[in-house]
């Protein structure tokens, strides 16, 4: 889903950037989408979180949470069996290389949460600051930027990646960085896209003019006022961002330009190699990989899309139970007055 | 005596937000008689429009309603939607304010007529659709050559006037209009009100215009209604409400209306009320000059002030003021924070 | 003015707006390919050919002279459709674009088709009943069609159709009989197949498109989805929806007739950037389902490190986007008359 | 076969399945299967993962290539199906008329698919044109030893070579002497693939690359392999999974070359109409040491390596049954084949190998760099390397860091610059020939270019190419191999089974399977089902 304009609803037409809300805590800004959020929204924001979370923690905690190593391929009492079912000693099965299924999976969340950590940031440090020049100071600087950012979008994402992975992989043997810059290359026009646009209708703001009035220099306006406005929607970028991110890795694994086993285990390449399996019958090996692309992916979606619905005013349907509508007869005592049907003069009209 | 063709009996019309409901239209009868006009005024926020989608049962979902829109002889609020869709058309009509949006981009205007008047009178053909359409918009002074052309060929002025081609294409008994001018400017807006105008003439159609410009109801209406706050407070023929308001808040507010002789501006102390919590007893009594003890504590009632008028005031009940509270009320100055 | 008169101009307007465009897009490719260290020669033949084979293999292909001129001969080759002949097989661009091209076109199209088919409709339920039960169903459905790679759905179609049910062929464009009676007349089998009335080879081909065409089309059904749900959803608060339901049009009528064509709209603007969607998921599908497209010419270049066949496959990809999202907007002024006015 | 006959594109050239769990469709009915009484059908369906570079012999020296060329060429001489020694095919007969000279006297009228005459003048063109065009993915280095060739009369050939050369009638069996009509093809170009002709069993009617190659019996053909199957299609696939289902369906009704050991078991244990025949195969794989290089220069690290592999144990765990220990570079199946290795190292034993690198003096553990290469012999490779390395560093002796590159900087790195000092490569056989097998490796550093060389070996060489004895030449490729395993310079690790899945009623794909390695079309036929 890389057609962000299509997520705002209307291309280009970015939100209304207002005058900076109250400053409220950093927490009430974040759980705000929340607070706001209701029915199906809530539960996709909620579920979407709660997945995104759940790789999160278990990337970080991987050693911990994995029963061996993500290359280990023999415990105490010997080697384990090559495609073995799932036992207690490997809860989730062996692949074919021996390694642990269920270490693989594990370690798999570290690598594909550091591509997108490297690749969203890479995004991020790119495609901001050069959309709110471009989008501030305008000029040949703007156009050059619209066109070459235009090109860029015409690329199908994954082509590119294969190219820069292909390009990249005898330069920089890191299979990760690879994968992350091949991810950035296609992403930062998305960025630049979006932020330009809400600079441009942020620029005439007022407050914009009365910093600009009160002798600010460009840098600080971008800086301070700019910024936090036109950040708003760069979270559903983000997470649209990331799940690219991870679905590009799986297919690079897939297709062997990816991150070789022996570097760290990533999972379009252990589903590439579990392909044989599953013809054969043995299910775990491609399940377990296949199932972290689709949950990771899926997760953090659903968080984009649950942003997006919050963030998007014109989608909002006020859920509000009917009113029990009481005639006045039934308020209180405090309205006494006439019976509320009107007398109806006979002789009424010419 | 004719019969009304639509009659508002306790018309409750309730929209549910965080804060509770709204009380949009709290109480509202009012009845509109074969080919009469009557105005609906008040400020913006007072409910008026909401009366008037009531009345063709164009509510939102979490809209709640009570009370009776009796229309030959059947309340339209209980009609299942797809009897109020036969309903609406042939019987009753719509105008709304801001023409620019009413018509479906992608749709030519002669699609817009045909697609009506398919639904409304299947058996009629092709051609004599196209030329019961041609003939409405002649009246509307539209050329035939523009019958094919897309909305965004028009200007606002034309497209009211196709709007309301397209609600009386199939004369209905009982025409809403919602502020048809305010969009538009003073040239076009006159234009419209003689095409409204009409109206009684041609089709004996009886016309709910709602407006907040005074002048249109001086000149074009038979009876109006003053509305504050979700309640009609005064209603009567038009010449006698604008020339001796009964109730108050109709006095204020035909004081507050700028006209060519105007000296000094006036307007109204205060804000319209939080529909969610309107004020206690009458809703006007924090603003009104004549307001007394009892306007804060008991419901005024409503009083015939003259033929065929009413106005919800105590004023005209003085004499069953309870003791003691026909004192005026005394109330704090109001902080300028809470004029704005 | 007749309004074909500015529609035509309309057209002249975008057309010269993507010369500049194709512009950058050639020497994005140029300089991307010259990123890695070495020469596109020493790469792909490096192994093979004596020192003193390669130097002249390099002046023949002018790969010794300056950047600028390389690259000004890569934008005159490219201007007359000459993208290069590749290293390793010593094919045109062109003749390769005309062998496997028809695949990946006939697989995109379908894909688009199948997308369209069923992400519409959809899109519609989702958007008429907002915040319902049916609504988050299809949105789950729309996310999960587009989180699971292509090559993990592709594996499971084929296990579950192919292999146990025996419902679908598993692979290929078409039978071995079928592909080898075809004549070539269009290069595009299934047109070849019906140019000469074979129409059970025509099915044939039909039914090995089946699997590919939905795994490929459901990479793209979600946005059409969201996209729907969106507009239509705006469209059924706006307000000729409101002045069309006030002159009696029944719901079912509002919602198809008037919700739903306004939000085609933006679905044809976005289609443009589904195409360069498609053709990434193309990839990996084609390799999936051993699809002879564009998709596995470009794998096989890369594998073989064939700088010019990956090069200037890669740019016939791109053009190939420009030019669809310029037909896009062209049919969008035709859909939607705002634009051309 | 020179270096680059690894240039096979992603190809595992040892096929092994697994067991096809869940339900089993029964002899899922392939619908292509014609009906009709038990007389033999008229096609059958070849399906491959294999990439063909040409099918103009000038640039094939890939087995996939090769595969086609056999079949739509003829030789003057061929290796029959089974044997290992070159037999007359377009020759009446071939001879030395002395040491350096070979005559060949051809078969009277032979004629190409075209209708062009095959004389003596073909095979001359044929010859020179290799040569001038030594196109780079081309076999032409083969026919170094060639120095001229005349046409003495419109049937016979006489060959004259540079140095007495007992492997030259083998040379003549291969694709590098495919004999090519001088009226079509061109003395300077490479033919287009659309436009093959050739005197072989078949003819190239219809050839998509990369998708479909359709052959019919060749009219005009008159040489000892007779088709029995008038029509053949290859299938070519991307992914071995689509191939495996592809079989099991019944689209196909071969599938020979890259189902992955996974596929093959499970094919093997399946009962869905679908069986697995092998023979022994002459592909084989080996380590290479750069002797010039820290710390392999030093020949006891070489042994002690040579002594810890467990040969078995990674012919069970990775290839399940498709491949075989390999205990000398020359393939068992050849005649002059000796387990030198298994002779003096008989079986792994880290204690041996601690042994050797003490009394060497060698401080253990020894850190070692080793490379692979992950796309260029298919995705198992990774697994070979992954065991070497798991068997080394298991016996605490050695310390090991794997790494991987693509093949053309893989090639670079190890032959030309040398950084690359412990490496894996595969190889092929360009005859069914100990030769072939012994002097590319042993002599003067051998292809890649490893820094070894050793007089004796060399000596060896040249008394085996110049004596005619059979006997003589196994004695001296006996002592060849005696001095691979002590000086260790390549470590043989397995040789592969030729492997293929036949649908039920498919029969003679197993005769096929012999050193020369090449798919004989004629030899398979295929019942009505």
């Amino acid at each position: 889903m890389t057609a962000t304009t299509s997520v705002t609803g209307t291309p280009d037409k970015a939100p209304e950037a207002g005058p900076p809300k109250r400053r409220g805590g950093l927490l009430s800004r974040i759980t705000a989408p929340y607070r706001q959020s209701h029915g199906i929204q809530r539960f996709m924001l909620v579920s979407g979180t709660a997945i995104s979370l759940a790789m999160i923690l278990m990337a970080i905690f991987a050693p911990l949470l994995a029963p061996y190593g993500f290359d280990t391929y023999q415990d105490a009492d010997g080697r384990f069996p090559t495609q073995g079912e799932p036992s207690d000693r490997n809860p989730w099965g062996t692949t074919v290389q021996g390694f642990d299924v269920m270490s693989r999976a594990i370690f798999g969340a570290r690598t594909a949460v550091e591509v997108v950590l490297l690749a969203v940031a890479f995004s991020l440090m790119i495609g901001v600051p050069l959309g709110l020049i471009s989008g501030y100071i305008g000029g040949w600087l703007d156009r050059v930027l619209v066109l070459i950012m235009d090109a860029l979008f015409a690329f199908p994402y994954l082509l590119l990646a294969i190219v820069a992975a292909f390009l990249l992989s005898n330069t920089i043997d890191s299979g990760i960085v690879v994968t992350a810059i091949a991810i950035t290359v296609v992403y930062v026009p998305q960025y630049f896209r979006v932020v330009r646009a809400s600079t441009l209708s942020a620029r005439e703001a007022t407050y914009i003019e009365a910093a600009r009035a009160i002798g600010a220099k460009p840098r600080t306006v971008i800086a301070r006022y700019l910024f936090p406005n036109v950040i708003q929607s760069v979270p559903v970028i983000a997470t649209l961002n990331a799940a690219d991110a991870i679905l590009t890795l799986a297919g690079l694994g897939f297709l062997g330009l990816g991150i070789q086993p022996s570097e760290a285990a990533e999972w379009g390449y252990d589903l590439q190699r579990a392909i044989a399996d599953a013809g054969a019958g043995i299910w775990w090996t491609a399940l377990f990989p296949g199932l972290g692309i689709v949950l990771a992916v899926t997760g953090l979606t659903l968080v984009g899309e649950g942003l997006n619905d919050v963030l998007n005013p014109t989608l909002r349907r006020r859920r509000v139970d009917r009113p029990v509508v009481q005639s006045r007869r039934a308020v209180g005592s405090s309205a006494v007055g006439p019976a509320s049907a009107p007398e109806v003069e006979e002789d009424a009209g010419q | 005596m004719k019969q009304p063709v639509l009659s508002l009996r306790d018309l409750h019309i309730w929209y549910g937000s965080e804060r509770g409901p709204v009380r949009a239209v709290d109480g509202v009868s009012l009845d509109l008689l074969p080919g009469e006009t009557v105005g609906l005024v008040g400020e913006s926020g007072c409910g008026k429009s909401t009366l008037g989608r009531g009345v063709l049962g164009l509510l939102p979902d979490g809209a709640g309603h009570a009370g009776e829109v009796s229309y030959g002889g059947r309340n339209i609020l209980a009609l299942k939607p797809k009897e109020l869709a036969q309903l609406r058309g042939p019987d009753l009509g719509m105008i709304f304010q801001e023409p620019m949006t009413r018509l479906n981009p992608l749709m030519r205007i002669s699609e817009h007529f045909e697609e009506v008047l398919r639904i409304h009178e299947p058996d009629l053909s092709k051609k004599q659709a196209k030329a019961r359409a041609l003939e409405t918009l002649r009246g509307m002074g539209i050329p035939p050559t523009r019958y094919t052309q897309y909305p965004h060929e028009f200007s606002g002025g034309m497209r009211q006037r196709i709007m309301i081609a397209l609600a009386l294409v199939l004369r209905p008994a009982v025409v809403v209009a919602d502020e048809p001018t305010t969009a538009l400017d003073v040239l076009v807006e006159a234009q419209i009100l003689r095409i409204i105008a009409d109206l009684r003439r041609n089709f004996d159609t009886a016309l709910l215009l709602i407006t907040h410009n005074l002048g249109i109801v001086a000149e074009a209406c038979d009876r109006v209604a003053v509305m504050y706050a979700g309640r009609v407070v005064e209603q009567g023929p038009a010449y006698d409400v604008t020339t001796k308001p009964a109730h108050p808040y109709s006095r204020e507010l035909l004081r507050s209306t700028i006209s060519l002789s105007t000296r000094e501006l006036h307007s109204i102390p205060g804000a319209p009320p939080d529909l969610v919590s309107p004020p206690s007893a009458c809703r006007f009594h924090p603003r009104c000059p004549n307001a007394m003890k009892v306007c804060a504590e008991q419901w005024p009632p409503t009083v015939t002030v003259g033929t065929a008028r009413r106005s919800e005031c105590w004023l005209h009940a003085t004499e069953d003021i309870p003791a003691g509270l026909e004192a005026p009320l005394e109330r704090e100055e109001l902080a300028v924070a809470e004029e704005a | 003015m007749s309004r074909a008169g500015s529609l035509r101009g309309y057209i002249l307007i975008r057309i010269a707006l993507m010369v500049p465009m194709v512009w950058v897009l050639l020497t994005v490719v140029f300089l991307m390919m010259r990123v890695a260290p070495g020469d596109p020669i020493s790469a792909t033949l490096g192994g093979k050919l004596s020192p003193a084979d390669l130097d002249e293999r390099r002046e023949a292909l002018g790969f010794d002279r300056s950047l600028f001129v390389q690259y000004l001969e890569y934008l005159w080759d490219a201007v007359r459709f000459q993208f290069g002949t590749t290293i390793t097989d010593g094919q045109t661009i062109g003749s390769i674009l005309v062998e496997n091209g028809g695949a990946t076109l006939t697989l995109t199209v379908a894909a688009l088709v199948f997308a369209l088919v069923v992400g519409l409709p959809l899109g519609l339920i989702a958007g008429r009943y907002r915040e319902t039960l049916p609504d988050a169903a299809i949105r789950i459905f729309a996310i999960l069609g587009y989180a699971a790679p292509p090559f993990f759905i592709g594996l499971l179609a084929q296990l579950l159709f192919a292999k146990n049910l025996d419902w679908l062929p598993a692979s290929k464009m078409a039978s071995p009989i079928v592909q080898a009676q075809a004549e070539t007349y269009t290069h595009i089998l299934i047109i070849d197949l019906a140019i000469d009335g074979n129409w059970d080879g025509v099915w044939d081909v039909v039914k090995h498109l089946i699997l590919p065409a939905v795994t490929l089309g459901l990479l793209v059904m979600g946005v059409f989805i969201r996209l729907v749900r969106v507009n239509v959803g705006q469209a059924l608060g706006g307000d000729y929806v409101e002045a069309a339901r006030a002159r009696g049009v029944p719901e079912r009528r509002v919602v198809s007739r008037h919700a739903f064509r306004n939000a085609l709209v933006p679905v044809v603007t976005v289609m443009g950037l589904q195409v360069a969607l498609l053709l990434g998921g193309a990839v990996l599908t084609e390799q999936t389902f051993s699809w002879p497209g564009l998709g596995t010419r470009l794998l096989q270049y890369l594998n073989s490190r064939d700088y010019i066949g990956v090069q200037g496959l890669i740019t016939v990809f791109a053009l190939v986007v420009v030019v669809i999202s310029l037909l896009i907007d062209i049919i969008n002024a035709l859909i939607d008359p705002r634009v051309r006015y | 076969m020179r270096a680059h006959r690894m240039a096979v594109l992603g190809c595992t050239a040892l096929l092994a399945v697994a067991a096809c769990g869940g339900s089993d469709d029964d002899g899922g009915g392939g619908e292509n299967a014609p009906s009709g009484g038990g007389g033999n059908a008229d096609t059958y369906v070849l399906g491959t993962t294999d990439k063909v570079v040409a099918l103009d012999p000038v640039g094939a020296y890939d087995l996939a290539s090769q595969q086609l060329i056999g079949n739509i060429y003829q030789n003057l001489l061929s290796v029959p199906a089974g044997g290992n020694t070159p037999e007359p095919d377009a020759a009446e007969s071939c001879d030395w008329s002395d040491d350096k000279t070979y005559v060949c006297k051809l078969k009277p009228d032979l004629k190409f698919s075209s209708g062009d005459p095959l004389t003596a003048e073909d095979v001359k063109f044929s010859l020179e044109r290799m040569l001038k065009i030594a196109d780079p993915t081309g076999p032409y280095t083969l026919l170094g030893s060639l120095d001229s060739v005349e046409a003495t009369d419109p049937q016979t050939v006489t060959m004259k070579l540079k140095k007495v050369d007992a492997t030259w009638p083998f040379i003549l069996t291969h694709n590098v002497a495919a004999i090519v009509p001088d009226e079509i093809y061109s003395d300077s170009e490479k033919q287009p693939d659309d436009k093959i002709v050739g005197s072989g069993p078949y003819k190239l009617d219809k050839y998509t690359p990369n998708q479909q190659a359709v052959f019919s019996a060749n009219p005009e053909y008159n040489g000892p392999n007779k088709p029995q199957t008038p029509k053949v299609l290859v299938q070519y696939f991307e992914q071995a999974s689509a191939l495996k289902l592809a079989i099991e369906q019944g689209d196909v009704d071969v599938a020979y070359r890259s189902l992955s050991p996974t596929d093959i078991e499970a094919l093997r244990n399946s009962n869905a109409g679908v069986k697995v025949v092998d023979g022994e195969g002459t592909e084989i794989r080996y380590a290479v040491f750069n002797v010039k290089k820290k710390p392999v220069d030093n020949v006891a690290v070489r042994q002690a390596i040579a002594q810890i592999v467990d040969r078995q144990a990674i012919v069970d765990s990775i290839y399940k049954g498709t491949a075989t220990p390999l205990y000398s570079t020359v393939p068992s199946a050849f005649p002059g084949a000796k387990e030198s290795f298994k002779d003096k190292y008989g079986d792994p034993d880290p204690a041996k190998a601690k042994q050797l690198l003490d009394d060497a003096g060698v401080q253990t553990p020894v850190e070692l760099d080793a490379w692979y290469t992950p796309t260029h012999y298919g995705p198992v490779e990774v697994d070979l390397w992954n065991e070497l390395k798991r068997q080394l560093e298991g016996s605490g002796l050695f310390k090991i860091n794997l790494d991987s590159t693509e093949w053309d900087q893989y090639k670079e790195e190890a032959f030309d610059k040398g950084t690359y000092y412990f490496y894996g490569l595969g190889w092929f056989p360009d005859f069914p020939d100990a030769d072939n097998y012994l002097t590319p490796f042993m002599r003067d550093g051998g292809f890649f270019v490893n820094g070894y060389s050793n007089e004796e070996v060399n000596k060896a060489l040249d008394a085996e190419l110049a004596s005619q004895d059979s006997g003589e030449r196994e004695e001296q490729f006996g002592i060849v191999q005696d001095i691979q395993a002590e000086d260790v310079p390549v470590l043989p690790l397995w040789e592969g089974k030729q492997v293929a899945a036949v649908r039920e009623g498919v029969e003679g794909v197993e005769k096929t399977f012999d050193p020369a390695f090449q798919f004989r079309f004629w030899l398979v036929t295929k019942k009505e089902s």
